[in-house]
């Protein structure tokens, strides 16, 4: 099983914090956020930003990196810290 | 040092331990306030959201960044999260170096990377007490432009 | 604030008169010390002459300069002269702004500033008694380049 | 009058820390050096550096600066403070 973790206001948008998928339908984050985005037309709206960020495990990542079981995927707008 | 945590931070604390060492002739201190306006809206409290297993790894790995561009002696970094209120400190980041170059550089390098990079997000409440989340800057992506990152 | 004085300065009593002004939202602060070590020489004491009459207008011009060119809210500029131990603090300049940019680039530039326009001499003790006036380093003129200055 | 001041080893190499000139006779920083200069073969060399660093009422100033009476001249090497 994946992970995935969603922050700040595209989690209050999404209405959910974490959720778990299967690793053998989501081999990589471009997948994974199709999958996701079929959920429903706010899914598939709030996914598509440009500005969008992707961690995998804990580290900033891209639609390219692979996944594996295990692995910890997290979804958040423009960081704002500092 | 990296800290995240909701305590506040002292200064002169976090200053003594980065001068302390043999060779440093420069200290070069940022710290970040809750400003009390912010893009024109009077602003009441301020509450950090972070995602806790990979806020001081991203520091870290920020930290390590730094240090491959510049000969940098010491360096720290504290963020805090949770409920801020106007005026209390956010961030600090202090380099020690042998040159004044490298600190600043260094310095300004790891809040600019910070700022994009950190996963840190910050929900304001004005002060007719409506909370909403801040939106990213622009200028905090073009300012990673001067260190040929982006 | 600008001073020049022979005692030592407290980073926490400068930083907290750097933060307490309304819309603040960053401080720098960068701080010189006594290096144990300067151009490959062991160094054991560092002695700061100065020509008085021109030493608090000269840092004060440069702080006016800095105010052309930033947005800031509050600078201080402390210089000490006279006989001075190793790992000592010489000299401190902090700057307040709204945004962490004009804060960093302003403390950077008085600091560059200060460095080719100030009048300040070091006369440094070797680690064998010898004393020697310190050679103005290339590389502070050079740094004066990134603000179109010389 | 005008009052001439040196300072650090420029004092030191030279032997004097401050000396008293005619105005009449320095209209300009230039003429000021080169009556200086005329002093000895010492002063000669040590005034004659491209590094020499000059103040006029205690501004920095360049070479075409006038003088008057009452001014205070001081000359010295490159600064090194911080």
């Amino acid at each position: 099983m994946i992970k995935v973790l969603f922050f700040a206001q595209l989690r209050d948008q999404l209405g959910v914090s974490e959720l778990s998928v299967s690793s053998d339908e989501n081999p990589n984050v471009q997948v994974l956020l199709n999958n996701l985005k079929n959920k429903d037309e706010q899914w598939e709206k709030l996914l598509s930003r440009a500005t969008l960020m992707v961690a995998v495990n804990q580290t900033i990542s891209n639609k390219t990196a692979t996944l594996s079981s295990g692995d910890e995927v997290a979804f958040f707008p423009p960081v704002t810290g500092g | 040092m990296i800290k995240v945590q909701t305590e506040d931070f002292n200064q002169q604390v976090q200053y003594d331990r980065l001068r302390q060492a043999s060779h440093t002739g420069a200290v070069v201190t940022f710290t970040g306030l809750v400003r009390d306006i912010n893009q024109g809206e009077k602003i009441s409290a301020l509450t950090l959201e972070h995602y806790p297993a990979m806020t001081e790894k991203a520091l870290a790995d920020i930290v390590e960044q730094a240090k491959l561009r510049w000969s940098i002696i010491n360096a720290t970094v504290i963020h805090r999260v949770g409920e801020l209120q106007l005026l209390d400190q956010i961030v600090f980041v202090g380099v020690a170096s042998l040159h004044r170059g490298d600190a600043f550089a260094a310095c300004e390098f790891i809040m600019d990377y910070l700022k994009t990079q950190a996963p840190f997000w910050k929900k304001e409440t004005n002060s007719v007490g409506e909370s909403y989340w801040v939106d990213a800057r622009e200028s905090d992506q073009t300012a990673l432009s001067k260190w040929d990152i982006v």
